[in-house]
This record gives structure tokens, C-alpha cells and sequence, in this order.
């Protein structure tokens, strides 16, 4: 992992120099991301597979990086490669290994989700192509303060004000809320 | 069954000049006496018949199937095979002995019923000692007393594995010291100190001699 | 004679078949785990199976029989004389009581009584050796409770009680100090001044043992109500020794049925209450404080005179059988000999506590989580000599 | 000379590498920090067996060079010339790549870790959360050795490990959020999550944040503390490897390099909680008293510690000499224990000789730049005295409890910590407001 690619944009140009996120990480860590996640869906072994799945993420959370966004990389380092990774992990060892690499690995939907992984192709290949022609207005502003604080803005308020997204966040803590007390009814005998 | 009356006494010899109190410590006078044995005949003391309200109690109710003794201070009964579950039964329910400090055996090569069966038990209450002795022939059974006393569960086990004597309804009679595959109970007096099962280390432990 | 070291790896779990009550919602595997024969908590060469749920203990099973050397067998082929020394090597961490536990047995087979003097070295020697094996039961037990500190301690005391037996008879764990008859060797010059130094040297390193434990909130969480043994189940399994006063059972061989010169001390039975991993270690700790009593009395009342009674060169009990047992560090030590009337015993059995004891493990542990094994099996105070003989 | 370099020094204003943009002199400081932790984790690993010796009353390591200080090294060189055992059965990809996955994890947190304002190889304006993701993904190193050995204990090990560390990073998190809160108590009420700029609010507020709010600091700082060692898998939370029930946890089937590699993650990662620990709430480069004992005299006096410190080891390297007994036996050892204790003092008089030229002059705050590399080498200092304190701390945990078990350890990670330190971060965001 590349410290300079965490730097902040301020702190960059304050030292006069141009930030180092150059397209070859980009690309390494695309193709890192690519092959990673071909692994998880080939490989039998469904610990390898989450292994391939952590490197995807990790390789997405460089790519957050890249784009100034260390919260949403750390975000996704905590939640995911940490947490739910473990968790996944946690029951596929439990499970059993030789039985589930005998089964059937592809199932008859595989032309769907083939086509489906390619209309999201085009569609990203379109929006690469033509974005700043089609959404002149949503072109992506060079961040002038830190992101983490934006993302706090949004969510909490700043300054006496309610932020964008409060309730919808709110709302969606009380869904996860209610799913860990579905998940401890379900599993416990007596509660 | 039952009326089969035994000897009572079966290892020692009665001959014998001295009888010493039945309290257990013998004065040191009687250590003395006890001392110059010659090789040829020992002295020493000999089992009295112990008295005491247990043992008529137990004599009026199974006569001859049953002895007391006392030697050295230390009581014990010689109880026919057929009566050893209500004995044990009867001496922990109704007499407290709730502690099964032992299960052992001898064997009498050269005896008909080639085995002695020892239960050694002890009372809490009563701060008392008693041994049950039985005699039983070489491939005979003999109830087990787990349900008496848990402890006996290894004891038992220890005893099969050791003599070969089977305990009927003992939850898992298996051997406990030696592995499970062995051959021959090394307790008895036939197997010979130097003798090994030496196909069984050969097979399990590769070793060529068996040694 | 190799036939000590078995593999039993074949050995049936039917023991293991237990009851696997109604299914739960999300089934969950049972797990058979193997602990030992190598396993750094089993003190020796104990194999237990235990049976998991997650790791909660379902039942186990003990395979033994590692470190069967067939003492009893050896006992048929040697004089009385001669199998005085093995029996040392049974509880080697307590091979006076071994020692004196036979030669008494034997003694009184021959009805002949040791002198006062030689009961009162072999009480003092007793106790001390009852010191040296709490203290190595406390190092260990605390060692597998993951308190390594203590180990070096009770090490370092131990040794005081260790040089004291080497200057007596020249050995420092299989001592083999006492002869049927009394003992062989006079106290040294000094003897009583050094077990006395002891005394002052070891009172104030017990309590330094306890401050680290006895209060400490850890060693209390681990301890208490792990391996509880009502006093019931303790007297139906045999029990005996610490594991069974600590059920709440007062009951001692040396007050119950004295034997050496015990009836001649004041010393109390420490007692617990709950029968639990806590209480036996407090009822360890008060013992060896009461055999720092023993020991201080004895030392100041020892009497002068013989120390061995009149015994023939060889020894040929009359034909006839004893069953004598005291009480060893670790319970009752019982010796069951049958004698014909030759130089070799025709039959001798030991009653080993580790070995009774140890049965009382699968009591202990049901319903524990694995960590409470180890700490169970570190409290009932195991050697492995003993349990396999 | 590139600024950052100078910066380093304390020549020119701070900025780490990383902000500068500056890939090899990062990858530099990236070599320089991991030397120095691999240093630190041998050095480390001599303290424990020579302080755990002692507290057991015995001596440790002793035959390996005077007092056993070659000891590590002769460790070092012995597990990499030893058999790496991969057993049949397991999963030989994974089992491969396990230590690695733990490695990367616990070092890769140093490249945020502030030794000094511009002693870091970067300052992540998200440093704090950085260091707790990434330093949470070593628990699945451990997970993949348990899982990919193939066998029952290590896979219990894993379990116990991981589901220990996923209940204590909850109270953990909860503990840095309330020092994070602690950040915002500025004229615009913005705090920060910049290892960096946690340490400066402590020193723009003039105070620690152990005793700010005193006792919210402090029992923020206590469960980060009681957590941190579960976190690590250290005693007595050691659940995971815990000698006398798994024999060795997670590790029981490795050996040589691979096992050492688990060795040298563990203690690297003792080194980084403690230094989240060290930045978040004890001052992290700050001296003591820095706002109560100001000036140049004091800061004087202050900057005599690193010197002052090496003196002492070399005194006590000294001593060691002059009682070593006079025999031929260990000439080569007081030789060697000799040359050490030179050593030491060498770089004391440096240390000294630096702190006396770089005293800062007049009142004026202009600075020399000898000052301000003496300041350099205070910061420095400081932070790693007080990561040592912890080090020590976690070895004489070690020598003193027993063992939690497992479920107590639960319990009082979601049954007592989590509780606290819900209302610690409460109580101090409802300080908080009520003093701003």
C-alpha cells in the first residue's frame, strides 16, 4: 500500500507538488480488483473464494483512496474486509468443505447474470465515454475540504442544520436494529 | 446355591499358638513374639470370630453363607457368591457403609474357585472398616456394584482388565490400564512377570521383538 | 519391560454415546476433541476425550494406562525388602507417604510397631513431603489457570524441602526413607534446626502464594463454581483427600483413624463448602499451613530412642492380609497385602487416590467449557504415576 | 534537500513525506519505521523473557552474548534455518498465506502512527480509523491459520480469537470515538481524526486527554486499555493461544519462519494499539507538562531526558560489567557487555551534546535548526517512552494474572465495557456541549 496515495488534495498542493495517484495504480489495482473477483465466483473452495473477496474489496478501497476518499475506503476496510468478511468466514469454516466443493457450482441463471454483468458493463463503458457530455452538471468538483467532514455534513447537519441524509440513515440503523433482534429470536431457543 | 457353605477362612492356615486381642494394634509384647519366626513355621495371629450385633444380625438372617472374622483388628466377611448383591446392598443402605474404598481380587491358582473378590468398605458414620470376600471360579461373573457405588465403575474395571472377571451390568467393563487389544490379564498367577502380549506390540507399536 | 507405552488411539468412545436431547433449531455438530496424551494441561501422559458442543463439554472419557509399569505385578516378585523402593515411584511427588503407607501396611501385617522416635521423623518427614506436593500442585494448577508466576515460586520454596530430605537419605524425590520397622538413617546433625528454619521460612512464603491468588478476581471468576462435587457424589465416587473436604466432608485419616504419631498433634481438618475449584484450593492452602503446626510440634517433642523396632533381616509376615491406608496428599493411600507366609508378597494391591479421584472428573466437568477442563483436572491433583501404577 | 527530509530533521516547517507527495522518501520512511519495529519486537522479545525471568525469580536468557542480548538474534537466525512444516492435510495455499495476511495487517499501520508532528510517513486526515480497520484485519490471518491447519485446535484458537476481537473492537471503537469527540472542543468545533491532529488539539487544549473531563478521559483510556490487550491476544485475554487448553491456538501447526511471522505480527501489534493509545490520549510526542512548564530552562531540562536515559543503561551495562564474576569463562562476554555498555553511552553523549546545542536561545520563538532537531529527537523520545511503558505494562500483566475464561471474557467485553463505554462517549458528548 502506497502511503502517498493517501494524501489529501490541501496538503498536496500546499507543498506544490501534483498528487501521485497515477493511472498505473489505477490500473493495477483495477485489474487486481478484476481477477480477484472472477476468483471468488471459480474458485470451489469457499474460503478461498471469500479470500478472493477480501482482495476485491481491499483493491476497491484503494481505488476510494485514489479518488480522495479515505472515509469511504476506511468505511469499507472497518465494515466489510473487517467485519463482514470475518463473519463470512467465521461460518464457512464451519461448514463443510468437501461436501459443498462436490456440488454444482454454476446454476441455469448464468446466461442471465452474463447478460446482466454486461448491460452494467456498457452501461459504465457509456458513462465513461459520454458522461461529461450527457451530465455537465454533475461533473465531479475537485473536493476543496476533506470529504470526512462533507460526509458528516450530509448526515448529521452542520451548523443548526439537519443533514441530507439524517433520517434515512436513522431509518436505516432501526432496520438493522430490527434485523440483529430477528437474527438472536431466530437462533436462540429461549430468548 | 446358596447352601454350598465354603471354608471359611481361605488364606490362612489355622495353625497358629497365639491369639492376640481382636483390637487391631498388637501390644509390642506381641511383636515380639511375632519377631524370631523361624522359616519353617510363622507365627503369628490368627482371625477370631468377630462379634458384634451387625454379624448376628447377618449370620441369623443368611446362616452359613456367611463369616465373620476378625484379624489383626480388621473385620471382614466371607460371603458365598450367591449372596455378595444383597450383602453389599444391605451393608450400604441399612448399615451406612457408603464408601467403597476398594475392589480387588486374588487369585488361587490352585484352587478350585480360583479367584478371592474383596470389596473394602468404610463408613462415614461409623468410622468403621469392613471387607466382603467372595470366591468365584475362573470364567464366573459377579453382579457388578456401580449402582451401589459409582466409584466402583473403574475399580471393576481395573479388576477385569487385571484378572479377567467379568462384573454383569457394569455400564462399560473394558480395559482400563492395558490397551484393548491385549491378551491375557497380567494379575493372574499364570502370566509370568517377563511375559508381553508381543503380538500386539508388534502390530501396534512396530516393534520388531516385541519386546 | 516396555510395555508401558500403549497407543490406545483404537480405543472405543462408547462411553462418549450420550443423550443428544431434542434437536435445536439451527443444528449445530458435536466436536470429539482429543486432549493429550501430549497435552501441555494433562500433568503426564493423561488421554481425555472430550465430547464438544462448541466448547461446552458434553462428556469425556479418561484413557489411562500410559505409565502402567504393573507395580503390583513387581510387588508378587520382590521381598517385602526389595519393593520397599518402588512404591516411591508411584506418587512421585509424594513418595514418603508412599513409603510410610507401605512400610505400615507391612508392620502391621507383622504386627510389630515402629518406635516413637522413628514415627515422629517419619510425621515430620511426611508433612513436609504433604508441603513439597501442595506446592507443586499449586505451581501447576495455577500454571494451566494461566498464573505462570507461581510455578517459580512454590519451585523455590520446594527446593528448602527437598535439600532437607537429600541431607536425610540422599535422595531428593524418590526418597525411599523409611524401612519397614522404622526408619534407617538417624536425623542428621542440625536436622531439627533446619526444619524448624524451614518452618519460619516457608509460613510467610504461603501467604505471598495467596496474595497473588487467593484474591485475586480472575483465580475467583475461574475457580469458583467450576467442577462443583456435592459431598454426596464426592463419597459415591470415592473421593478422598482435599477434593472431598472441600465438599464439606470433615474427614481425615490421621484424625479419623490415626496412624503414625498423629493422635499426638493438635491440628485441625480445613473444610470447605462448595465443593468447587476455589474451596479446594483454600482447603490445599489451610492444609499445608496445619502441617507447618504438625511439623512444628513434632520437631519440639521429638523423643530420643531407637528408630527402628526389632525386625528380622528377612521379612516374612505371617500368612494372613491387611489393608492399611493413610492419608496421602492427594486422599487415601490404601495398601491391601495378602501374605502366604513367604518373603514375597502373594498379593498386593494399592489403593491409589489420583487414581479414585480422577474417576470423579467427568462429574466435574459436564456442562464446563473446555478452559474448565484443564482447570479441573489441575484441582483434583493427578499424578499420573499413581494412576497407572 | 527535498523539504520533507529537512522537515524530518525539525530544519523546516512539518510536513510528512506523504502530504508532500513524495513516493520514494515514503517508501523510505516505510523502511526505516519497519527496520525500526523489527528492532523493537526483538528488543522486545529479550525485555519479556528478562523481565517475566525476574518477576519468576529466575534469570532468562543468559548464555547468548552478555545476559542473553544476543539472544533474540540467535532466535532469529535459528527459526529461519528451521523445517517449515506444512502438515498434508492442510490447506497448503492458505496455510502459506496466513502469517502474511497478519503481517501486513499490523505493519501497515505504521505508516500513520505520529512519532512527532512531522515524523510520520503520512498524515491520513482518517489516520484513527485507518489504523483500527487495517489493524482489524489481522484477526484474519489468525482465523486462516486456525481454519487452514486443519485441525481442531488451532480452528478452536481461530474461533475464540476472532470472535474476541470482533466484541472488543465494539467497546475499543466506542472508547476512541469519545477521544475523537474530545478533538471538536475548538473555536470551530471541528475535530479531527488525524493521528497528527489528535495529538495537536491535546496540545492546543493543554491538556491530555486522560484527564480531560477528568474521570471521562480516564475510563475512556482504561477500556481502550483493558481492550487493546484482547485485542492482541495477550494475557490474560490469551484465550486464543492459550497454553494449557489449545497448546498453542491458532498456531500449534506452524513452525520456523512462519511461526516466527505470527511472533513478529503479534508484538508489532501490541506496538501499534499501544501507540493509538500513546497519541490518543497520553499526548503522543508531547512531553510532560508541556503547558504547565514552559520556557527555555524547562524545556531544557526536558530535552536532557534522551540522554539522560541512554546514561542510564549504560550505567546499568556498567554494573553488569563490574559484577560479571572474574573468571576466564566470560571475558568475551564482559568484553562484549563492555562494548554495549559503550555503545550506549556513545549515543548518550550524542544525545546530550545535542540537547546542549540545540538549547533554544532567546525568547524571540525563532528557532535554530539545531533546536529544532534536538526537538525532533524529543518527540521521538517521548512517544516511544511512553509505548514502552505499555510494553512493560503488557509483560508484567503477563507475569501477574491467570487466565480469563473464555465466556467471562465475552461477558465483560458486551456485559461491562460495551455499557461504560456507551456512557463514557455520552457523558462526554453531553460535557462537551455544556463547556462550549
Amino acid at each position: 500500500m502506497n502511503p502517498a496515495l493517501n494524501s489529501g488534495l490541501n496538503s498536496a498542493v500546499n507543498a506544490g507538488m501534483a498528487p501521485v495517484a497515477t493511472p498505473w495504480f489505477f490500473y493495477g489495482l483495477a485489474g487486481l480488483a478484476v481477477v480477484s473477483g472472477l476468483l471468488v465466483i471459480t474458485r470451489r473452495n469457499a474460503v478461498h473464494s471469500a479470500l478472493a473477496l477480501i482482495v476485491t474489496l481491499l483493491a476497491v478501497t484503494g481505488l476510494y483512496l485514489m479518488l480522495y476518499a479515505p472515509f469511504v475506503a476506511a468505511v469499507q476496510i472497518f465494515v466489510y474486509a473487517g467485519g463482514i468478511m470475518l463473519l463470512f468466514l467465521f461460518v464457512i469454516m464451519l461448514v463443510n468443505i468437501e461436501r459443498s466443493s462436490k456440488d454444482r457450482q454454476f446454476n441455469r441463471m448464468w446466461p442471465v447474470g452474463l447478460a446482466a454483468a454486461c448491460a452494467l458493463l456498457a452501461l459504465f463503458m457509456t458513462a465513461f465515454v459520454k458522461g461529461k457530455a450527457l451530465f455537465p452538471d454533475r461533473m465531479m468538483a475537485m473536493p476543496e475540504s476533506s470529504n470526512t467532514q462533507q460526509i458528516a455534513g450530509m448526515l448529521y447537519g452542520e451548523a443548526g442544520r439537519m443533514g441530507e441524509y439524517t433520517f434515512a440513515f436513522e431509518i436505516a440503523s432501526l432496520l438493522l436494529l430490527v434485523a440483529i433482534l430477528g437474527a438472536v429470536i431466530m437462533t436462540k431457543k429461549k430468548v | 446355591m446358596a447352601e454350598e457353605a465354603k471354608p471359611p477362612v481361605p488364606p490362612p492356615p489355622p495353625e497358629g499358638e497365639k491369639k492376640p486381642a481382636a483390637e487391631g494394634r498388637a501390644a509390642p509384647a506381641s511383636a515380639e513374639a511375632a519377631k524370631p519366626a523361624a522359616p519353617a513355621k510363622p507365627a503369628g495371629p490368627v482371625p477370631v470370630p468377630w462379634t458384634s450385633p451387625l454379624v448376628e444380625k447377618y449370620k441369623g438372617q443368611y446362616g452359613s453363607g456367611l463369616d465373620a472374622q476378625t484379624y489383626l483388628g480388621q473385620n471382614y466377611f466371607a460371603v458365598d457368591r450367591s449372596l455378595i448383591p444383597d450383602i453389599l446392598r444391605l451393608l450400604r443402605d441399612e448399615e451406612q457403609f457408603d464408601y467403597c474404598v476398594d475392589i480387588t481380587a486374588v487369585h488361587y491358582l490352585q484352587r478350585e474357585k480360583q479367584f478371592d473378590v474383596v470389596w473394602i468398605l468404610y463408613s462415614f458414620p461409623r468410622n468403621e472398616r469392613v471387607r466382603v470376600k467372595t470366591q468365584i471360579a475362573d470364567g464366573a461373573s459377579i453382579p457388578s456394584s456401580v449402582s451401589l457405588w459409582a466409584t466402583a465403575n473403574w475399580l471393576e474395571r481395573e479388576v477385569y482388565d487385571m484378572f479377567g472377571i467379568q462384573f454383569d451390568g457394569h455400564p462399560d467393563l473394558k480395559r482400563i490400564l492395558l490397551p484393548d487389544g491385549w491378551k491375557g490379564h497380567p494379575l493372574r498367577k499364570d502370566y509370568g512377570i517377563l511375559q508381553q502380549d508381543n503380538e500386539w506390540v508388534q502390530i501396534n507399536l512396530g516393534i520388531e521383538s516385541g519386546q | 519391560m516396555n510395555d508401558s507405552t500403549h497407543d490406545v488411539s483404537n480405543r472405543a468412545l462408547s462411553n462418549l454415546d450420550l443423550e443428544t436431547s431434542e434437536k435445536p433449531y439451527l443444528d449445530s455438530n458435536e466436536l470429539i476433541i482429543n486432549m493429550g496424551p501430549q497435552h501441555p494441561a494433562t500433568h503426564g501422559v493423561l488421554r481425555v476425550i472430550l465430547k464438544l458442543d462448541g466448547e461446552k463439554v458434553l462428556g469425556t472419557e479418561c484413557v489411562i494406562g500410559y505409565l502402567h509399569r504393573g507395580v503390583e505385578k513387581i510387588a508378587e516378585n520382590r521381598t517385602y525388602t526389595m519393593f520397599n523402593p518402588y512404591v516411591d515411584r508411584m506418587d512421585y511427588v509424594a513418595a514418603v507417604s508412599n513409603g510410610l503407607g507401605y512400610c505400615e501396611a507391612v508392620e502391621k501385617l507383622m504386627n510389630v510397631e515402629a518406635p516413637a522416635r522413628a514415627k515422629y521423623i517419619r510425621v515430620i518427614l511426611t508433612e513436609l513431603n504433604r508441603i513439597a506436593s501442595h506446592q507443586l500442585w499449586l505451581g501447576t494448577h495455577a500454571l494451566d489457570i494461566g498464573a505462570m508466576t507461581p510455578l517459580f515460586y512454590t519451585f523455590r520454596d520446594r527446593e528448602e524441602i527437598l535439600k532437607i530430605f537429600e541431607k536425610y537419605c540422599g535422595a531428593r524425590l524418590t526418597t525411599h526413607a523409611f524401612r519397614i520397622g522404622g526408619c534407617q538413617y538417624e536425623t542428621y546433625a542440625g536436622f531439627e534446626k533446619e526444619v524448624k528454619n524451614f518452618l519460619t521460612f516457608v509460613a510467610p512464603k504461603i501467604d505471598e502464594y495467596e496474595e497473588l491468588l487467593t484474591t485475586n478476581r480472575i483465580w475467583i471468576e475461574r475457580t469458583k463454581n467450576v467442577g462443583v462435587i456435592s459431598a454426596l457424589d464426592a463419597i459415591a465416587l470415592g473421593v478422598t483427600g482435599p477434593v472431598l473436604r472441600a465438599s464439606g466432608v470433615k474427614w481425615d485419616l490421621r484424625k479419623a483413624q490415626p496412624y503414625a504419631a498423629y493422635s499426638e498433634f493438635d491440628f485441625d481438618i480445613p473444610t470447605g463448602t462448595n465443593g468447587d475449584t476455589y474451596d479446594r484450593y483454600l482447603v490445599r492452602m489451610a492444609e499445608m499451613r496445619q502441617s507447618l503446626r504438625i511439623i512444628e510440634q513434632a520437631v519440639n517433642r521429638i523423643p530420643e530412642g531407637p528408630i527402628m523396632a526389632k525386625v528380622p533381616k528377612i521379612i516374612k509376615p505371617p500368612v494372613g492380609e491387611i489393608y492399611h491406608s493413610i492419608e496421602a496428599p492427594k486422599g487415601e493411600l490404601g495398601y491391601f497385602i495378602v501374605s502366604d507366609g513367604s518373603t514375597q508378597p502373594y498379593r498386593l494391591r494399592v489403593r491409589p487416590p489420583s487414581f479414585v479421584n480422577l474417576q470423579a472428573l467427568d462429574t466435574m466437568v459436564r456442562g464446563l467449557l473446555v478452559a474448565d477442563v484443564v482447570a479441573v483436572i489441575g484441582t483434583i491433583d493427578i499424578v499420573l504415576g499413581e494412576v497407572d501404577r | 534537500m527535498p523539504n520533507f527530509i529537512m522537515s524530518y530533521l525539525g530544519i523546516k516547517d512539518a510536513i510528512t513525506p506523504g502530504a508532500a507527495g513524495s513516493q520514494f522518501w515514503a517508501l523510505v520512511y516505510v523502511f526505516i519505521i519497519f527496520a525500526g519495529v523489527s528492532v523493537a519486537v526483538m528488543a522486545m522479545n529479550w525485555l519479556e523473557r528478562k523481565a517475566l525471568a525476574h518477576f519468576q525469580i529466575r534469570l532468562g536468557p543468559m548464555r547468548v552474548g552478555p545476559h542473553g542480548l544476543l539472544q533474540p538474534i540467535a532466535d532469529a537466525i535459528k527459526l529461519m534455518l528451521k523445517e517449515d512444516i506444512i502438515p498434508a492435510e492442510a490447506d497448503q495455499f492458505v496455510f502459506w498465506v496466513a502469517p502474511l495476511i497478519g503481517l501486513l495487517a499490523s505493519f501497515t499501520v505504521y505508516t500513520v502512527i505520529p512519532f512527532g508532528p512531522s515524523q510520520a510517513v503520512s498524515d491520513m486526515n482518517i489516520g484513527i480509523l485507518f489504523m483500527l480497520g487495517v489493524s482489524s484485519l489481522g484477526v484474519l490471518g489468525i482465523v486462516v491459520a486456525g481454519w487452514a491447519s486443519n485441525s481442531h485446535y488451532p480452528l478452536i484458537g481461530a474461533l475464540r480469537s476472532s470472535a474476541q476481537m470482533v466484541s472488543y473492537e465494539v467497546a475499543m471503537g466506542l472508547a476512541v470515538v469519545s477521544a475523537i469527540l474530545m478533538t471538536s472542543l475548538n473555536a470551530t468545533g471541528t475535530g479531527t481524526l488525524s493521528m497528527i491532529g489528535i495529538v495537536q488539539a491535546q496540545q492546543q487544549q493543554g491538556v491530555w486527554f486522560i484527564f480531560k473531563f477528568f474521570p471521562l478521559g480516564l475510563i475512556a483510556f482504561g477500556i481502550f486499555a483493558i481492550a487493546m490487550i484482547a485485542e492482541t491476544n495477550r494475557a490474560p485475554f490469551d484465550m486464543a493461544e492459550a497454553e494449557s487448553e489449545l497448546t498453542a491456538g491458532y498456531h500449534t501447526e506452524y513452525s520456523g519462519l512462519r511461526w516466527s511471522l505470527f511472533m513478529l505480527a503479534e508484538y508489532a501489534a501490541m506496538i501499534a494499539v499501544s501507540s493509538i493509545a500513546v497519541a490518543l490520549w497520553l499526548g503522543g510526542w508531547l512531553r510532560p507538562f508541556p503547558n504547565l512548564l514552559q520556557g527555555p530552562a524547562w524545556d531544557f531540562i526536558f530535552s536532557l531526558f534522551p540522554g539522560l536515559t541512554f546514561l542510564g543503561l549504560a550505567a546499568i551495562a556498567v554494573v553488569g560489567v563490574v559484577r560479571m564474576p572474574s573468571h576466564s569463562f566470560f571475558k568475551i562476554q564482559r568484553i562484549g557487555l563492555a562494548g554495549f555498555a559503550a555503545v550506549l553511552g556513545f549515543i548518550a553523549l550524542l544525545l546530550l551534546i545535542i540537547a546542549v546545542a540545540g538549547r533554544s536561545g532567546d525568547a524571540s520563538g525563532a528557532m535554530s535548526p539545531a533546536a529544532r532537531f534536538r526537538e525532533g529527537i524529543d518527540y521521538v523520545y517521548w512517544f516511544v517512552f511512553k509505548v514502552a511503558v505499555f510494553m512493560y505494562l503488557f509483560i508484567w500483566y503477563r507475569a501477574t494474572w491467570p487466565r480469563y475464561r473464555f465466556d467471562q471474557l465475552m461477558k465483560i467485553g458486551w456485559k461491562v465495557m460495551l455499557p461504560i463505554s456507551l456512557v463514557v462517549l455520552i457523558a462526554t458528548a453531553i460535557v462537551g456541549v455544556l463547556v462550549s
